[in-house]
């Protein structure tokens, strides 16, 4: 099987459906003569020309408005936010009216979007342009959620999501576009909607997505090391969830652990703990820990963003404190705590 | 124009005034709730600009939009079934005041989010040259809406991109309780849209036939050169912003002078002096648009409401 | 003590505080010659005056904008959203810029900004207007945020708000406004980060807020008759949350139930699940139930509308649940099954 | 202005294209992360109207801030540590290139989101005006921002309540790899600002002294008649849009023809044309300077890194 990288898979799934589909197109900033800012629509504009690559003006709220209302009218746009953050300034197009046009016209509209954009941190820079955002579109009715962890999801998964027929939310992270893996060339999807058991345990399992699947996998080595057994789950779609796989597996292994890039609070985390105890609860040997980034704007200073995000020891440490070994705990600083250090 | 078509036009401003007024008091009688924002004196300009349309152009306007819908050919019995949240509206009971569509007569909507349908009007002006279309879209926005960032985000799109869509602002002269002057650093709204290189033009949104002749002229140069439109008909609401407006911000004699300036009657009078019809005519309709009306509150009146089931309907595809 | 509406008290908080601080003023749309759109600002024109009760065009962005930028030099800008569905408009000053800005600045800066807004549901305003926020504001470090369930916390925690340096989301219900209760004329303040303990009982924990304490409260009553014994909990604060009071409930009932009006998904209800498993595993007998308004855009139709949001009777039902009586199974439609209904 | 001023504007330029070009040098070593925008090549807008500033007016930037930091007076030590991310860096290690500020020299950021400072730039307008203060505030911004919205918004709220605002778009001709004329409808930027009666200036942004003239022409104006203005400074960034961009999307003839046109090379024949100073000083102050970013390096390598406490410091006040 091929091996590409991940961006270079994102790259094909737009390819091969817009070879498909007259429909498709793609739409952003920077997607078409620059070749996409982290290079994900390379050679679109060569291969499908102007019309159906096109690069528009710094304005997100129309950008998302291009697609919503070219979708009302039955094209299937690819809408490239060049990162998450900038989204926000777009969410009214989005929410109030891509995810409510189908059931405020009584179900006569059907917007068939994809808004593909990387969001996280990892490469310094800074608060406004490090957010994670899943948690924002997984809470609104009519919206999908989708995240993948690797090149063969990526281009399966933005396959399915092109061919939805809902607003789908596609979140990507920077710092895996580069990252390599096995691709089929063929004509292949992964529904949206089921979670990937990446490793099977009996110990602990640990829920995961998009970037954090990485340094959980590595932590599961070491654990395995030490003849802790976890069971690795990477959700992929995260609105809807797999509820199934996920409550499965903790019946198997009454223990879990949720690893989330974002901020905890109201964070996709709080939502699968909250799913859990409502699936699982009897089944519980303990509590189930939260591993997410500090509740902080993400800092500039290496070292801080470093220390702001999850990471393997980490990830380790939450471990053991789920299945009482020796631990540190609190696992993260509460939001209350940092709040009292005001001047 | 033929007469037909003259006093087809006569007749919607007709059937929609009295349609709104019905629903004024059909939510006064607690059958119709949320907001209401009536039509009641703009009843020119939704008529003048969707009468000149095509049947596969669109039209899309914001939460004022009943008297459009009607004017779109929207069955007032499906309009008023909506107000009334039956399961029989255009949008099934799930939409209101706010959110009519009649998808199949290319009407999208019914929006709340001020400024909100000038994007989404962009889209499908987008979609249409995609496709190679000739079709237009025709887009209703208020006073107000021209200091949303929607606004300029729209226009500068259409006129880079030449996209098909008439942005018809629709100027009331307030916003809310708002008055122009207070909300823009410039009132002549058709002067804000003139910094894209979009060619505007000015109407008296009070004159049937003045509307229609620019709706004409902005559609046909839209159509066949593919570049945005923008029109500014001034005109006025009869009625509070919504059932709610105390209404403490315009005086009686503003009000009153503009209603001497009401559309209708001043159709009427055209129609009449030249010869068009009769006062005999005029009650006829009249009586015609009024059982119209009561059909419609009736069909409402009857229909059965939704069911729990269909709460959960229609969020996804 | 004198009675007075929900939007008296609010209005009460912004005359004293004015009074006090010439750098606070109120901004927004409609609030000083229409006297407020829920007349929550009525009389702080004649009062104040133009300069300090600042009607704006509908450009909620630079709304958001002018308050965050007069903040960052000294003033204490009180901004007026007409309703929280707008701020969707707005959320870049807010959350990019408002919650930022000090931690970006390494605290050269504070941001002491409230923004006040109706949410919620029930006038029957479509999918559009009936929106609730609180989770997209919880999830954000530097914001905080607050929700007044009556007339007294109304004025006293507005009047904190206010007075505090950091940017903060003062959440109020269009269905409260009118509601009356005993306001005392004195100075007071309720603090932020202190929930309330509106009803003391041993079987069960209600934690809610905002447009919900109403109904929980007249669940509780119910329940009384019946022999159960609720303790109701009104968080008043959302965040910070007061983690001590909630936990401290549960460890006494062992059993609880979360009432939100907002939708399920990463809602404030999940962070409070996922923060209670955290602190007090070992205390529950049974799962913590959420009472959230079903997944689904907010719809017009009356019928419609009161069946998607949580009232008495689907409080109760969850109650019993809670402590093992006979109830109804599941409390809401998952999202997962609303999805399958697609044609 | 006096020959003391003229050298010390110059000395400026050369400090900021210095100190940039030390930046890409230590990004490319791996000592600053994240993205780095330089201001190569924009040094005379920077200079030119900061230095018209007193030191109660304020100063909002973008991302591209560095130099206009600089300017304001920051120094350079704590802009270096800054982009290394030091604890000793102007915002303490935690904003980083695109969010360097300076309270005490009313240099308010250092913002990353395109357009974003302009609201800010309006709601301190706002106070200046609440305070009866007769302070104004400048804002900078490029080209690409200019169909933002938030542009629009702020535009139409400074003049239709005279914020004391500079609006001040810094026109280097594209918006990352968006040529201007693909992105805005009109390409002429000052044209864009005319339809909410803002009076408006085009100025040649490589020549200093034009930047200053327009500079103190603006300021005087907004300063004592409480009204915005707004000035396009024509002008070109030598780099490429960050660090990391291919650049494939100019030609080498253009950035030549720019290069010829390079506001220090310009200012400095202009000083020694009039005697200013000679070939000497020239050296005297390259000298200097490097000096100064040598330390400024020198300061930001030995500075501490912020400690794993400072990461939860001031998120709240
Ligand atoms: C984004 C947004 N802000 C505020 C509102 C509340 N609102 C509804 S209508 C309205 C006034 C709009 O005035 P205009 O655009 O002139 O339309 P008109 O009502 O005069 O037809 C306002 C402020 C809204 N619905 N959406
Ligand atoms: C809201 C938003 N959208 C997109 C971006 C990504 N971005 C950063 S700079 C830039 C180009 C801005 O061009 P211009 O305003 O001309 O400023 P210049 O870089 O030329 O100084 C873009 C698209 C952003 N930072 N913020
Ligand atoms: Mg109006
Ligand atoms: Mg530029």
């Amino acid at each position: 099987m091929p091996i590409m990288m991940y961006r270079q898979a994102l790259n094909l799934a737009m390819r091969e459906e817009m070879r498909r589909d007259p429909n498709v197109y793609v739409i952003g900033e920077e997607v078409a003569e620059y070749q996409g800012a982290y290079r994900v629509t390379e050679g679109l504009l060569q291969e499908f020309g102007e019309k159906r690559v096109v690069d528009t003006p710094i304005s997100e709220e129309v950008i998302a408005g291009i697609g919503v209302g070219s979708a009302m009218v039955g094209l299937r746009p690819v809408v490239e936010m060049m990162t998450i953050n900038f989204a926000i300034l777009a969410l009214d197009q989005i929410v109030n009216h891509g995810a409510k046009l189908r059931y405020m016209s009584g179900g006569q509209l059907s917007i068939p979007m994809v808004i593909r954009a990387p969001q996280g941190a990892g490469m310094q820079l800074g608060a406004q342009h490090s957010q994670n955002l899943e948690s924002w579109f997984m809470h609104v009715p009519g919206l999908k959620v989708v995240a993948a962890s690797n090149p063969y999801d990526a281009k399966g998964l933005l396959k399915s999501a092109i061919r939805d027929n809902n607003p789908v939310i596609f979140l990507e992270h920077e710092m895996l576009y580069t990252t390599k893996g096995e691709v089929p060339e063929d004509d292949y999807t992964v529904p949206l909607g089921v979670a990937d058991v990446k490793r099977e345990g009996r110990d602990v399992t640990i829920i995961t997505y998009l970037r954090m699947v990485g340094p959980v996998m590595a932590a599961a080595e070491a654990l395995a090391a030490e003849g802790i057994e976890v069971e690795v789950i990477d959700l992929r779609s995260l609105r809807p969830l797999d509820i199934e796989t996920i409550t499965d597996s903790v019946k198997k292994t009454h223990r879990a652990v949720v690893v989330e890039e974002d901020w905890p609070t109201c964070g996709a985390g709080a939502e699968i703990m909250a799913r859990l105890q409502e699936t699982a609860f009897d089944y519980f040997d303990a509590p189930i820990y939260r591993v997410s980034s500090e509740d902080v704007p993400m800092p500039y200073s290496k070292n801080l963003e470093r220390s702001a995000i999850p990471d393997e020891a980490k990830i380790i440490n939450a471990v053991k404190c789920t299945i009482g070994r020796e631990c540190k705990l609190p696992i993260r600083r509460s939001t209350e705590d940092i709040m009292k250090l005001t001047d | 124009m033929n007469k037909a078509e003259l006093i087809g036009m006569y007749r919607q401003m007709v059937l929609i005034r009295k349609f709104e007024d019905q629903a004024g008091e059909s939510y006064k009688l607690g059958k119709i709730g949320g907001f209401l924002h009536l039509y009641v004196g703009q009843e020119a300009v939704g008529v003048g600009f969707i009468s000149a349309l095509r049947p596969d152009d669109y039209v899309i306007g914001a939460y004022r939009e009943h008297g459009q819908a009607i004017a779109r050919g929207v069955s007032p019995r499906r309009v008023m079934a909506e107000l009334y949240g039956k399961k029989t509206g255009v949008s099934s009971g799930k939409g209101g005041s706010m959110h009519m569509f009649d998808v199949e007569r290319h009407f999208m909507g019914g929006h709340g989010i001020v400024g909100g349908g000038m994007p989404l009007a962009a889209g499908m002006g987008f979609a249409i040259n995609y496709r190679d279309g000739d079709q237009v879209v025709v887009c209703f926005f208020g006073d107000g809406a021209v200091n949303e960032g929607a606004f300029h985000e729209s226009l500068n799109i259409a006129s880079l991109w030449g996209l098909p869509v008439i942005y018809v602002c629709e100027n009331n002269l307030y916003g809310m309780g708002t008055a122009i002057n207070r909300a823009s650093a410039v009132p002549e709204v058709f002067r804000r849209a003139q910094c894209y290189d979009i060619d505007v033009e000015s109407v008296d949104g009070m004159d049937l036939l003045a509307v229609r002749e620019t709706a004409d002229r902005a559609i046909r140069i839209a159509r066949k050169e593919h570049r945005p439109r923008f029109v500014e008909a001034t005109t006025y609401r009869f009625r509070g912003h919504s059932m709610a407006d105390p209404g403490q911000y315009r005086t009686k004699e503003e009000i009153a002078d503009y209603e001497k300036r009401d559309p209708i009657v001043k159709m009427r009078a055209y129609l009449i002096e030249n010869g068009f019809f009769t006062d005999a005519d005029v009650e006829a309709i009249d009586k015609e648009v009024d059982a119209e009306v009561a059909d419609a509150v009736k069909f409402a009146d009857e229909s059965p409401e939704p069911s729990r089931e269909d709460l959960f309907a229609d969020v996804y595809a």
